[in-house]
């Protein structure tokens, strides 16, 4: 299987709320951005574009068509869309180069989800008979497992505290995080509880904002002459939808999409993980395997910034700055889709 | 108690969310114009093509339009049909004319209502104007403009509808 | 380059108004339990699951593939969700073919639907938006206009349209699966029907169904080895423009052209008209089927109405191209699934399967959809042959 | 060019959506106006609850179904502090994973209780039925403490 390189990526900042700013014009300046990467003028000049956005975000149908505004499609462009994290446009992105009908492509994704009450939002996304109707929110789902955890002794509140406090440590180094600073375990563990057993900073911030990443064959990464990383493994899985049925202390479909990918074929020195709650965090670096040796979450992760729908095209994005950076000769990114991980894609990157 | 025997097959699942929708800064600019009662476009720096409403981009070259021009209320069919079905939540009673409208020195339509018209006689080409609402009634929205009747004008011809300067068809015949 | 792919095996449910039968879940299922079983094959024979449908809003559940893992036996497999408006049909088709072409897959079902009785697509597809006026009288609102134009250019007699509303009606009636059955349907019963949007009366615009379509699409190895024909996937194209932009030609859109030539390239198609034996075009309005016969190449700029209306697209009258033997669009639209029932009708040709709309001897077929304001295009060409 | 200004606007996005339960669904929700809980029996021989009409792990087509308790034990729990207004109640209540007796995986539903420290897994509850129960999952108005 073709290797695909990876040469350009760019986020918008992750902000609360985006204000006076609808999806095309969150897109074209991170669009830019990448384009600028690789020194090509729009998207006239990849063969692929796929895109990740979900209409009830802002609450409009047909979310995507807005997206196409902002790429320069005159004349028509080859572009695809999934309704789901750009992570997965990312991954439809790969099979159109490897099925060699295209040589580059520019993946993005976008979401401006403060038009809604997102918890609420999302609650729509369960079994529309049996738990839609009774409005349960994604945050609440996230706190039972948590508490499953914790009363298995899988974990401890500290485990958690020690999540939120490196996250937001290491989110002071990333200017596109929407929450950075200096907060201690025990600052953590002193703070009361939000949707118990959850605490505030134990949940992601809800952002607004945009993602875009361009990959390409390694021979259009030389022709193009810019610094690249490769991609060595991709793999997604999903799990059932009852809550029930799965055991929510672990990821099985992570652990599974792990080993497709090939994250243990070497040492990961960076990963990136779509945790939007911190327990979550702790379950995928277990069904991944991470030891000591693996930095987690240097961006800060999800914690320190959310942009629906483009989160896990981000992590992917944020190792391979690593990467390119000369931080880190190989990394893991996770995406994640659905209550409690239900969704889990992995992807392995390393030094070109 | 028959009802009670009665396997359920079926029900009814209300799903109702609020949002609190922002207009984009492009949108926002023409929007708080047409307040006032003016149509502002916005030209592509790259293509040169006039956007009216707005939507924050030129959709072909992909850049935001950011240079204003003020538009006059006088407009070409490009096309329309005749709707003879109600729109879900929208108090209009059929049938009525929605057309394809470009204002002058615009270069891409938009949809509004046409009234004060014979059904029949409406085509493609045909010159009209906007009726306003009453100026109180102003708001952030095209909806200001009640409807377009048609303007006692010679037709476009096909070939210039979308092309027509801000001085309008006749400021063209003239010339 | 890329690896060969074919279709084994295609499911479909009934196309009918209200499926109130059965869960969401339970109309996927059908359609790809009907394809597993025409495949010959399990749930465990399946790699990965494509699922497309066109907004969430239709039935109000959000990235249905979440609950629908279950249904679709992925319970540990890879599951992708393809949205495209209206072509999404097709181009889930395209994505799951890519899956195989790309030899990362061996075997996977793709599942497309719409349970359109769940809402209504009207308020779903006009839903009022803040600051915008709200005239969006539904899909014909929007393209009534661009039929009129269409009209105005070509200059067709206004029977154009009433003929293809028959003609694919009486093509329906040939597939029990098909929503409409209407054996007995005239020229002037559809001319008398309710004008909605001028120009396109009730009788020329597509139903409101619910459905579902799958296809089980595997590489060459396991499509040799299959029970029945394979249907071979010979090209496989798609093209986006924006919806609106200054000087956008609306009647014959630019990229539902480039994405013909490309898809034709790929497949050695010089003349489609002469090189295929049939076509399942996207066709929701009657009126698409002449404007579509230009943009696909069929007819040159102008005159697409003339093969209409000589019946060269009817199955009935001996056509030589049949279009939609199946009754489209036209018959049955559920619309998510709209796209890839064009395609997978165009297999079930190549493969000697289509029954009663069968055209004799076909042996190379396109599938085609579109969809938003028609600037999303996808189209494959599927053969008997490999090459 | 002008600064923009912010443009506000609220807006709902609703409609009342008409699903058809098919069997396994409508079997539930007919027990429910019965003031009865159904569960149905997977392929391993677990009772599920609410029932799920394919199996995870076989893709079979489920059909063995199973009357449950409508008394059991809490699995787990979240403790909602600050109801928002799509909740099913506006006094703090729970969310928890509730294992029915009868059945061997726990359903998601709401429990009352007047704090936090009334709750604990493996607390017993049993579902509460709302006055009038018309076949929907809200027939069960939470559970309350035993």
């Amino acid at each position: 299987m073709r290797d695909i390189a990876i040469v350009a990526y760019h986020q918008s900042r992750a902000v609360a709320d985006a204000g006076a700013c609808n999806e095309v014009e969150m897109i074209m300046p991170v669009l830019n951005e990448v384009y600028g990467q690789v020194g090509i003028n729009n998207a006239q000049d990849v063969d692929f574009v796929c895109s990740g956005s979900c209409d009830y975000m802002q609450g409009a149908a047909f979310a995507f068509v807005a997206g196409v505004d902002a790429l320069g499609a005159v004349p028509p462009i080859k572009e695809s869309h999934v309704e789901m994290d750009a992570a997965w446009a990312l991954y439809e992105s790969i099979l159109k180069i490897r099925m060699g009908s295209a040589e580059s492509a520019l993946i993005y994704g976008f979401g401006k989800s403060s038009p809604g009450e997102l918890p609420i939002v999302l609650s729509q996304q369960l079994d529309p008979y049996y738990l839609a109707p009774q409005w349960i929110d994604t945050v609440s789902l996230a706190a039972m497992q948590a508490r499953l955890l914790l009363e298995q002794g899988v974990i401890t509140e500290r485990d958690m505290a020690a999540v939120v406090s490196r996250s937001r440590r290491n989110a002071r180094q990333n200017p596109n995080a929407q929450l950075a600073g200096d907060i201690s375990v025990d600052d953590v563990l002193a703070e009361e509880t939000y949707l118990s057993p959850l605490r505030r900073v134990d949940c992601c911030p809800v952002s607004d904002g945009a993602a875009a990443m361009i990959i390409c064959t390694e021979d259009k990464a030389r022709e193009w002459g810019v610094p690249y990383a490769l991609i060595r493994g991709i793999d997604h899985r999903i799990e059932t939808h009852h809550i029930g049925m799965r055991d929510l202390t672990d990821s099985a479909s992570t652990r599974l999409a792990a080993e497709r990918a090939g994250v243990g074929d070497g040492p990961v020195d960076v990963a990136e993980l779509y945790a939007p709650f911190s327990h979550q965090e702790l379950i995928l670096a277990r069904a991944l395997g991470l030891g000591e040796q693996t930095d987690i979450n240097p961006s800060g992760g999800v914690l320190a910034g959310n942009l629906m729908m483009a989160s896990g095209l981000a992590r992917v994005g944020e190792v391979f700055n690593r990467i390119v950076a000369g931080e880190a000769q190989r990394g893991v990114a996770h995406a994640t889709s659905g209550p409690c991980l239900q969704h889990n894609l992995v992807t392995v990157v390393e030094k070109a | 108690m028959a009802d009670q025997q009665d396997t359920i097959t079926g029900i009814d699942v209300p799903v109702y969310l609020k949002y609190n929708f922002t207009a984009g800064a492009g949108p926002a600019r023409f929007l708080s114009q047409v307040k006032n009662g003016k149509l502002t476009g916005q030209r592509c720096p790259r293509c040169q093509q006039v956007y009216i409403p707005p939507r924050g981009s030129c959709a072909a070259c992909g850049v935001a339009t950011e240079e204003e021009l003020v538009l006059p209320d006088k407009a070409t069919v490009q096309s329309f049909t005749i709707v003879s079905i109600p729109i879900p939540n929208n108090p209009i009673k059929p049938p009525y004319i929605i057309a394809n409208l470009v204002l002058d020195g615009a270069n891409i339509s938009f949809i509004h209502l046409m009234s004060e018209c014979v059904n029949e006689d409406v085509r493609i080409g045909q010159r009209v104007q906007a009726v306003w609402k009453p100026e109180e009634e102003w708001d952030y929205s095209m909806d200001n403009i009640r409807y377009f009747k048609p303007l006692d004008e010679p037709d476009v011809p096909v070939a210039q509808i979308g092309k027509l300067p801000v001085s309008g068809w006749e400021g063209m015949s003239d010339a | 380059m890329a690896n060969l792919a074919a279709v084994v095996g295609i499911g479909q449910t009934k196309y009918t108004t209200k499926r109130d039968d059965v869960s969401i879940a339970g109309l996927v299922r059908e359609a790809a339990q009907n394809a597993l079983d025409d495949a010959g094959i399990g749930w465990d024979d399946i790699d990965a699951v494509i699922l497309g449908k066109a907004p969430d809003m239709f039935e109000g559940v959000i990235m249905p593939e979440i609950y629908l893992t279950d249904a679709l036996g992925c319970n540990g497999k890879p599951m992708l969700r393809v949205h495209t408006a209206g072509s999404v049909g097709g181009s889930t088709a395209l994505v799951a073919a890519s899956h195989v072409q790309s030899g990362a897959f061996n075997r996977v079902l793709t599942v497309a639907f719409e349970k359109q009785s769940e809402s209504n697509a009207m308020w779903a597809l006009s839903n009022p938006q803040p600051f915008s006026t709200h005239l969006n009288a539904g899909a014909g609102g929007y393209f009534a206009p661009i039929i009129r134009e269409y009209m105005r250019r070509s200059n067709a007699p206004d029977d154009v349209g009433i003929k293809v509303a028959v003609k694919d009606r009486l093509h329906g009636a040939r597939n029990p699966l098909a929503h409409l059955q209407r054996p007995d349907i005239t020229m002037e019963e559809v001319k008398e029907s309710f004008m909605l949007w001028d120009p396109i009366r009730f009788l020329e615009s597509c139903p409101s169904s619910d459905g579902a379509c799958a296809m089980v699409i595997a590489n060459e190895e396991l499509a040799e080895q299959s029970a029945k024909p394979p249907a071979w996937i010979r090209g496989v194209a798609m093209r986006s423009e924006p919806t609106m932009y200054a000087g956008r030609e609306e009647v014959n859109p630019q990229a539902g052209k480039d994405c013909a030539a490309d898809v034709y390239a790929q497949a050695g198609i010089t003349d489609p008209r002469r090189d295929l034996d049939c076509a399942e075009v996207y066709v929701p309005f009657s009126w698409y089927e002449p404007m579509w016969l230009e943009n696909l190449g069929f007819a040159p700029e102008g005159e697409g109405w003339k093969l209409t209306m000589e019946g060269a697209t009817s199955l009935d009258e001996g056509g030589d191209i049949p279009w939609n033997p199946s009754g489209g669009v036209l018959s049955s639209n559920p619309i998510g699934a709209s796209g890839m029932i064009r395609f997978a009708e165009a297999a079930r040709q190549v493969r000697g399967d289509a029954g009663d709309h069968q055209v004799e001897g076909a042996r190379l077929a396109l599938g085609h959809a579109y969809g938003g304001g028609a600037q999303f295009f996808a189209m494959w060409v599927v053969g008997a042959d490999k090459a | 060019m002008p600064e923009s200004e912010i443009l506000n606007q609220a807006f709902e996005l609703g409609y009342t959506y008409t699903r058809s339960t098919g069997p396994v669904v409508g079997r539930f929700l007919t027990g429910l106006r019965d003031r009865k809980i159904v569960g149905i029996r997977a392929s391993d021989g677990r009772v599920v609850v609410p029932p799920m009409e394919y199996d995870p792990d076989t893709a079979a087509e489920l059909s063995e179904f199973v009357d449950v308790s409508s008394e059991g034990e809490i699995v787990s729990w979240a403790w909602v502090k600050h109801p928002r207004e799509a909740h099913p109640s506006t006094e703090p209540f729970a969310w928890a994973m509730i294992r029915l007796d009868g059945a061997d995986v726990p359903m998601v539903h709401w429990v009352q209780a007047g704090d936090e420290s009334d709750l604990h897994t493996g607390a017993r509850v049993r579902a509460r039925w709302a006055d009038e129960t018309v076949g929907f999952i809200t027939d069960i108005a939470g559970f309350e403490l035993v």
